[in-house]
C-alpha cells in the first residue's frame, strides 16, 4: 500500500509538482486570472496562516477537532474490535448481531444526524457518536475477516498447548489479527476524519469544521483556505502518526 | 462445540448454510433482537416515552415507505442519487485504475503525481464541498465531483498497491516466454491486479452514495440527501425514515450484488 | 517421560456437505505407539494421515472407535501431547520473538518460577542450535531455523507424545537432514514417544523403529514394517546400509500398491 | 416555443418567503415576458450566495445579513428586489419560545443561559441578540447555539437550549402543542418593517443580461401583488405545499404575513448599524452600491 | 531440437544497497551443458544457484563473462530458453484454466493456426498426464497436477534448453517421484537441453548425466561429477544402484564441506 511515509522510490522529487502547481497557482493570482476574493494566491494563504498561528487561535479549534477525533477514533476502534472479535468466536453472538449489523452498516452516516440529535442533544454526544458510527464498522468488518481467516494451523498450535478461552483471545487471536484490524482501522481513521469534520459543521460551537463553515458563511476565503491547510497537515499527521504506531505494532506485517 | 473451538473447524465445515432456512436458523436470535428494537420504538412513540414531532411510530414509516413507493417519488430522487453516484463513480474508477497502474509501473509519473495525490487524500469531503461551491456550483458538477473525489481513493489505493504486489513469478514467467511489454501488462499485469481493483472498487461503491448523499445534504436541489433534508423542514419525518430505509436497502442490496458479479467475473480472486 | 498412545479400532467420517457424498476417512483403524517408541506413518497424500494426528492430539474426535493415551480416552488436547506442524511459518507467534515462542507453553506457570524456565528456555534454544538468536524475530531467521524455534517450544512444553506432520517437508533437501539429525538427537536424550507422518520413506525408515504404511481410500492400515537399523543413526552410512535399501523397496513397493510393478517407469508417471 | 424563453436559474428556500415567485412562474408572469425561471431548491440556503459568486445561479433569494457580509469582502453582490419583510406584529409567526413553566421572561433572564439560532451570524442570530439586549440582558453573556430549525423544538422541549429562535411551520406547530410560550418577536419588536430577505445577483449577471434581470424583477412584482391578494385564498396554500412537501393542514397553522413589492432602505441601513454594533461589520458599507435601483 | 548452454567465465555481484557491502553471487564461473545434456546443479541455499539459471534465461546479465547460447551470447530471453519455476503455483496465471495457460506462448500465433496449436496443446496435456483437465482453473487442481500444467506448457513453447529450478520441492515425495520420471520420459523424448538445479542430491543424480557441486559464498565450481547410470533410469532400481549410493556418498560429503567428517552427527546438526 503506497503510504506517506514511504517515499515509492521518489524521495527527494517529492517536493517537486506540488512547488511546480504551487507556482502557477500563484502566478495565475498574480496575472489576474483567478478572482482573489474566490481563490486567494498561496502565499495569501500562508500569510492567513501564519497571522492564525501567530495569535495563537489556531490552538482552540484544533484542539477541540483532535480531541473529538480521538476520542471517537479511540472509541469506535474499541468497540469495533471488540464486537469483531465477539461475532468471529462465538457462534451465538454472530447469530444475534449479524442481521443488526447488516441493517446499520448500509446507512450513511450522515442520514441519521436527525436521530441522534433527539436523543443526544445537539454537541459533544451527537459528533462522538457520528464518528463511532462511521468508524466501528470498517473495524469491526475486518476484525472479524481477519479473525476468521486465521490459519487453523495457528490456532490448533495454541490449543495444543493447552490454554484457557481467554488467553487463546488476547495471546493468540488478537496479536494474530491484528494486521487486519489495523487495516480496518486506517479505513475509519479516514471516514473518522471526515465525520469529525462532518460534525463541527453540523453540531459545534468550535472546531477546525465550524471555523471553516463559518468562514465561508461570512465569504472569509482567505481564513476559510488557511484552515483547509491546516486540516490536510492534520489528516496526514494523523496518518502519520499510524503509520508509525502500525509499524511498531505489527512488524512482521508482509513477512510471514 | 465451545466459542473457541469454532474458529478451528476447517473451512468446510464453516462454510455458510445454504437454504433460506438455515440461514434464519443461525440468525433467529438477531432477527427477534431486531425485531424487539423496532417493537420498543413503536412503543415509545405510541406511548409517548418519546416525545417529539421527529419520533414517529415504525408503523407510520413503514407505511409512508409504502406510499412513497406507490407514489414513484421515492424513486427519482433515489434514481438521482445514483446518477450522480454513478457517473462520479465510473469517472474514479477509470482515473484510480489508470493512475494505478500507471504510476505503479512509472517512476517518472510516480515522482509527478504521487505527492498531489498524497496531499489530497487526507482532504474531509465536507471541508471541501464550501470552497468547491464557489468553483463548481452547486449543481451536478460539484456533485459527481465530490463523489469522484472520494470514490478514487480507494480504487487508486487498492490498484496500485496490487500491481507492486504482482508476483515476480509472473512477470518472469511472461519474459521467458518472450512476451511484449504490452501483452505483459494486458494479458498478465492487468488480470493479476482484478482482484484487487475489485476489493478497491466495492469499497469505493458504498463510498460513493454515502459521498453522494452527503453532498446533496449540504448543496442540494434534489436527490436523496436532499430530501432527507426537505422533509425535515417539512416536517414530515415518516417520509425521511423511510428515505434513509430505502437507502440502506440500496446499499445493502449493491453490496450483494457486487458480490455476486465478483464470484462470477472473478473466480480466481483470492485463489492464486 | 513418555507415554502409550493407541488407536482403538478407529473410523472417521467427515459429513458431506451440500448433497455431497459423507467422506470416510478412516475406517478401522488399529495401531499403537508404546511408550518412548519412534512411529512413522506413511501413506498416499489425502488419505488421512494428518486427520489421525489430529485425533491424537484431541483436536478432532474420531466418529467410530477411541484414541487412548495410556488408559484414557483423549477427548480434547491432552497436556503433553504435543503437535509439530509442517508450516513453522504459520505455527509460530509472528508477533514473538523466539524466546517468547519457546517460552509460551510454560505461561501459565507462576511468576516467581519465571526467570528459572526462562533459563529453561534457553537451554533448549541451545539444544536446537539457536543459542545468541533469543531475541530475533521468526521472520528474521531462515526456514530450518523456524523450524528448529518450533522443535524448541515443543520441548519446553515437556511432551510425553510428540506428533510431527510432515515436519521437515517444507525445508530444503540439506537443512531436512540437519533436522532429521537433531530430531534423533533429542529424541534419544528425552525418550518421548514420537509420531511422525510423512510422504519421504527414506526419511520415516532413518527415523523410525516402525513404520506404518496407510492405503489410499478407503484408508486402511496396510502394513507394520519394523526397522532393525542399529542405532544411533547416521544421514550417510545408515542410509547406505543394505537394510536400508531392502526396506526401502518394500515400502515404496508397497505404497505403490500391489498391482503396480517397482521396475516399471509407467507405474510412477 | 420553450426555446426562445430566456433561462434565469434562481436559488429559493423552499419556504412560505417565496411563495410570491412561485405564484409568477405558476400564473406565466415570466414566460409572458419571455423568461423561464429554473428554481433550485436549497435547505437553509446555504448553498445560495456562495452558488450566485461562483455562478451556478443568475439570482439567489438571501437574508440581508449574508448579502452585506459578502459585499463587505468584496463581492460585488447587488439587491434587486424585496423579498420578505416583517411589518403587522400580528403576522409574525417568527418568535424566541422558551419552557412555559421555565420562568424565562426576557433576555435578562438568559444571561448565563443559552438561545438557539438556526446558524451564527446571520440574520436570526443577529435580531436574537438585538432582544436580549433590548430586553435588558447582555448578549455577551448569552450563549448562542446552532440548531438546525426542524429541531429546534425538541432541542427547547429537552433542555438543551433555555430559549428558541423558532420559524414556521416549526413555531407554529410547536405553539400548537403547547408547554411553549413566545416571549418575543424580535423582528417586529426591535424593528418593525425590517426587510429580512432579498434577491441577490452579482454585479456580472447585471452587466451581462440587464434585460432579463429587469423583467425578472417586473415578473416577480406581479406574482407579490396576486400574492397579497390571495392572502387566505386556499390556492395560495396549495401552492406552497407544492413547493415544500409541507401539508396544507399543517401551513394553515402559520398567519401568511404581506409580501413587500420594494426594498426599503432605512430598513437595512437599520440592519448594516446593528451588525455595526454586534462587530459583525466593521464600518458602514455604501448601500447605494449593494441596493440596485431597480429594488427601490 | 536443442542447443549448447555454456558460462564463460561468469561473475556476478549485486550491489549493495543503502551501504551494504556489494555482493559477490558468483566469482569466475565457467560451467556447460552440451546439446541434449541433462546437467544438475546442487549447492546450499543461497548459493546462487536460481541466479545461475536467470542469467541463462537472460532475466540478469552477468557482472563479467558471457552466457553463450550456441555461439549467441544471451542478452535478453531468447526463444526456446524456457524457465520452470519451483513455485507453479505463482508462475500459473490464475485466471486462465488449463489448456489456456499452456496456449499461452502460442497466442501470438496467426488466428488461423489456432485450432492446430490447441490440439498441440491437448496432446502436451496428455503427455503429462492430464487429458480431461482442460478446462480446470490451476487452483482446482493439486499441487503435483499444477506443476504438470507448468511442465506441459513449457513443452508448449518448444524448448530448446530447459531450465528448471527447483521443480518438485514443493511437492510431496510420492509425487516427486511421479514427476520426475514424467520429465526423464519427455527429456528422452525431445531431447532438449536440460539444466536442473536442486537441493537433493538423490534428485540430481538420478535424473542428470552429469551433476556440478557448487561452493557456498563465495561461490564457485567445486566439482563436475559424471553420472556413468545406465538409462533409462526407474526408481526403485537405479536408487539401488552401488554406483548410485557411491555417487551420493561422494557428493553429499562434497556439499557438506571438506572439513566435515561424513560419519559424525554433529557434522549435520
Ligand atoms: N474438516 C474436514 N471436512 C471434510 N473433509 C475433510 C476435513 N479434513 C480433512 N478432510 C478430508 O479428509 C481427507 C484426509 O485429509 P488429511 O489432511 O488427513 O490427509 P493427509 O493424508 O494428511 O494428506 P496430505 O498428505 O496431503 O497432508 C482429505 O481428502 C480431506 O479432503
Ligand atoms: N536482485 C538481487 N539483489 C541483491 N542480492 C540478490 C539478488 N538476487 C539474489 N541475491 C542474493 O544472491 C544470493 C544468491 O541468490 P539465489 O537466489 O541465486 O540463491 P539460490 O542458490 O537459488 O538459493 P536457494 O537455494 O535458497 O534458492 C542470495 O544470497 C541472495 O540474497
Ligand atoms: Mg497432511
Ligand atoms: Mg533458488
Amino acid at each position: 500500500m503506497p503510504r506517506s511515509s514511504e517515499p515509492d522510490g521518489i524521495g527527494y522529487w517529492a517536493g517537486v509538482s506540488p512547488a511546480i502547481v504551487l507556482c502557477i497557482w500563484e502566478l495565475a493570482g498574480r496575472l489576474g486570472w483567478t478572482n482573489p476574493i474566490l481563490l486567494p494566491n498561496p502565499t495569501q494563504i500562508v500569510a492567513a496562516l501564519a497571522a492564525l498561528v501567530a495569535s495563537g487561535g489556531i490552538l482552540t479549534p484544533l484542539v477541540h477537532t483532535v480531541g473529538l477525533f480521538v476520542v471517537g477514533f479511540t472509541l469506535a476502534a474499541v468497540i469495533g474490535t471488540g464486537i469483531g472479535i465477539a461475532m468471529a468466536t462465538s457462534r451465538r453472538l454472530y447469530g444475534l448481531l449479524e442481521p443488526l449489523v447488516e441493517m446499520l452498516r448500509p446507512i450513511p452516516k450522515p442520514a441519521l444526524v436527525p436521530v441522534l440529535f433527539l436523543f443526544l442533544g445537539i454537541g459533544k454526544a451527537t459528533m462522538i457518536a457520528l464518528v463511532v458510527l462511521a468508524g466501528m464498522f470498517p473495524v469491526l468488518i475486518s476484525t472479524y475477516q481477519g479473525v476468521r481467516g486465521l490459519d487453523p494451523v495457528l490456532l490448533e498450535t495454541a490449543r495444543t498447548f493447552q490454554i484457557s478461552r481467554s488467553r487463546m483471545i488476547a495471546s493468540i487471536i488478537l496479536p494474530a489479527s491484528l494486521p487486519m484490524i489495523l487495516a480496518g482501522m486506517r479505513v475509519a481513521l479516514g471516514l473518522g476524519l471526515v465525520l469529525v469534520i462532518l460534525a463541527e459543521m453540523l453540531a459545534a460551537q468550535e472546531g477546525i469544521g465550524f471555523r471553516i463553515l463559518d468562514l465561508e458563511r461570512s465569504f472569509q476565503i482567505r481564513d476559510m483556505f488557511a484552515w483547509i491547510v491546516v486540516l490536510v497537515l492534520l489528516g496526514a499527521a494523523m496518518m502519520k502518526v499510524f503509520d508509525v504506531a502500525e509499524r511498531n505494532l505489527v512488524p512482521w506485517r508482509g513477512r510471514s | 462445540m465451545s466459542a473457541v473451538d469454532r474458529l478451528n473447524v476447517s473451512d468446510r465445515e464453516r462454510s455458510e448454510p445454504r437454504s433460506s432456512r438455515e440461514w434464519l436458523g443461525g440468525r433467529a436470535s438477531g432477527v427477534l433482537l431486531i425485531v424487539a428494537l423496532l417493537s420498543l420504538w413503536e412503543l415509545s412513540s405510541r406511548l409517548g416515552w418519546v416525545v417529539s414531532a421527529y419520533w414517529p411510530p415504525v408503523s407510520q414509516i413503514l407505511a409512508a415507505a409504502f406510499a412513497q413507493l406507490m407514489g414513484g417519488e421515492i424513486l427519482l430522487s433515489l434514481a438521482a442519487t445514483m446518477r450522480r453516484a454513478a457517473i462520479g463513480y465510473a469517472a474514479a474508477s477509470a482515473a484510480g485504475i489508470v493512475l494505478g497502474i500507471v504510476l505503479a509501473r512509472s517512476r517518472l509519473l510516480r515522482c509527478g503525481l504521487l505527492p498531489l495525490i498524497e496531499i489530497v487524500r487526507p482532504m474531509p469531503t465536507p471541508a471541501i464541498i464550501p470552497p468547491l461551491i464557489l468553483f463548481l456550483g452547486v449543481d451536478d458538477a460539484l456533485k459527481i465531483f465530490i463523489v469522484a473525489l472520494a470514490s478514487f481513493f480507494p480504487i487508486f489505493t487498492t490498484t496500485y498497491a496490487g500491481v507492486a504486489a504482482v508476483d515476480d513469478t509472473l512477470i518472469q514467467t511472461a519474459r521467458t516466454f518472450r512476451t511484449s511489454w504490452a501483452r505483459t501488462l494486458y494479458a498478465v499485469v492487468l488480470p493479476a491486479v482484478v482482484p484487487a481493483i475489485a476489493a478497491g472498487l466495492r469499497t469505493a461503491t458504498g463510498l460513493c452514495i454515502v459521498v453522494a448523499v452527503l453532498s446533496e445534504m449540504i448543496a442540494g436541489s434534489s436527490g436523496i440527501g436532499y430530501y432527507l433534508i426537505e422533509t425535515q423542514y417539512a416536517m414530515r419525518p415518516d417520509l425521511m425514515y423511510a428515505a434513509v430505509l430505502y437507502l440502506a436497502l440500496t446499499g445493502y442490496a449493491l453490496n450483494r450484488v457486487f458480490l455476486a458479479i465478483e464470484m462470477r467475473a472473478i473466480p480466481w480472486m483470492g485463489k492464486s | 517421560m513418555s507415554e502409550r498412545l493407541g488407536f482403538d479400532h478407529v473410523t472417521k467420517v467427515f459429513e458431506g456437505q451440500r448433497g455431497e457424498a459423507d467422506f470416510v476417512a478412516f475406517d478401522d483403524v488399529t495401531l499403537q505407539a508404546g511408550p518412548s517408541e519412534f512411529l512413522a506413518v506413511v501413506g498416499p497424500s489425502g488419505c488421512g494421515k494428518s486427520t489421525l494426528l489430529r485425533m491424537a492430539a484431541g483436536l478432532v474426535s474420531p466418529t467410530a472407535g477411541k484414541v487412548l493415551l495410556g488408559d484414557q480416552p483423549v477427548q480434547e488436547p491432552p497436556p503433553g501431547v504435543i503437535y509439530l506442524f509442517q508450516q513453522y511459518a504459520k505455527s509460530l507467534f509472528a508477533w514473538r520473538n523466539v524466546i517468547d515462542n519457546v517460552m509460551f507453553p510454560l505461561e501459565s506457570a507462576p511468576r516467581a518460577r519465571r526467570g528459572e524456565l526462562r533459563r529453561q528456555c534457553q537451554d533448549y534454544l541451545r539444544q536446537v542450535g539457536l543459542a545468541g538468536f533469543e531475541e530475533k524475530y521468526p521472520w528474521q531467521l531462515s526456514g530450518g531455523m523456524q523450524q528448529r524455534v518450533a522443535i524448541a517450544r515443543a520441548l519446553a512444553a515437556n511432551p510425553r507424545v510428540l506428533l510431527l506432520d510432515e515436519p521437515f517437508s517444507a525445508v530444503d533437501a540439506l537443512t531436512r537432514m540437519e533436522l532429521q539429525s537433531l530430531l534423533l538427537q533429542l529424541w534419544e536424550r528425552r525418550r518421548f514417544t514420537a509420531i511422525l507422518v510423512t510422504h519421504d520413506v527414506e526419511e520415516a525408515i532413518f527415523l523410525a523403529d516402525r513404520v506404518a504404511v496407510l492405503s489410499a481410500r478407503p484408508t486402511a492400515l496396510k502394513e507394520i514394517i519394523d526397522v532393525d537399523l542399529p542405532r544411533p543413526r547416521d544421514q550417510l552410512a545408515t542410509r547406505e546400509h543394505p537394510r536400508f535399501l531392502s526396506l526401502r523397496h518394500h515400502i515404496t513397493a508397497s505404497l505403490l500398491g500391489p498391482n503396480e510393478k517397482t521396475n516399471e517407469h509407467a507405474a510412477l508417471v | 416555443q420553450a426555446a426562445d424563453l430566456e433561462k434565469i436559474r434562481v436559488s429559493i428556500i423552499p419556504i412560505g418567503d417565496v411563495a410570491p415567485l412561485f405564484a409568477a412562474i405558476q400564473n406565466g408572469y415570466f414566460r409572458e415576458l419571455g423568461l423561464e425561471i429554473d428554481t433550485t431548491p436549497s435547505a437553509g440556503g446555504a448553498a445560495g450566495i456562495p452558488g450566485l459568486v461562483g455562478g451556478s445561479f443568475d439570482i439567489a433569494y438571501g437574508n440581508v445579513v449574508s448579502a452585506l457580509l459578502a459585499a463587505q469582502q468584496g463581492l460585488d453582490v447587488k439587491v434587486i428586489a424585496a423579498g420578505t419583510n416583517v411589518t403587522d406584529p400580528k403576522l409574525d409567526a417568527t418568535g424566541i419560545f422558551v419552557k412555559s413553566d421555565g420562568g424565562i421572561k426576557s433576555g435578562k433572564d438568559l444571561e448565563g443561559k443559552s438561545i438557539g439560532v438556526n446558524t451564527r451570524n446571520n440574520v436570526i442570530w443577529l435580531y436574537a441578540r438585538a432582544w436580549v439586549k433590548a430586553t435588558g440582558g447582555d448578549p455577551e453573556r448569552v450563549t448562542f447555539k446552532e440548531v438546525p430549525f426542524p429541531q429546534m423544538e425538541d432541542a427547547l422541549r429537552q433542555q438543551r437550549v433555555d430559549a428558541a429562535f423558532m420559524v414556521p411551520p416549526f413555531s407554529a406547530v410547536a405553539e400548537q402543542k403547547g408547554g411553549l410560550s413566545k416571549v418575543g418577536s424580535p423582528y417586529s419588536d426591535i424593528q418593525p418593517g425590517v426587510d429580512v430577505g432579498q434577491y441577490i445577483t452579482t454585479g456580472k449577471v447585471l452587466a451581462a443580461k440587464p434585460e432579463a434581470v429587469r423583467k425578472f424583477v417586473t415578473g416577480l412584482r406581479k406574482g407579490v401583488e396576486w400574492y397579497n391578494a390571495n392572502l387566505t385564498n386556499e390556492a395560495l396554500l396549495t401552492l406552497i405545499s407544492g413547493y415544500t412537501k409541507a401539508d396544507v393542514a399543517l401551513l394553515k397553522l402559520v398567519p401568511v404575513p404581506t409580501a413587500p413589492l420594494r426594498t426599503d432602505v432605512s430598513q437595512v441601513r437599520k440592519t448594516m448599524d446593528m451588525m455595526i454594533d454586534s462587530k459583525l461589520l466593521p464600518a458602514p458599507l455604501d448601500l447605494d452600491k449593494i441596493i440596485d435601483s431597480q429594488a427601490l
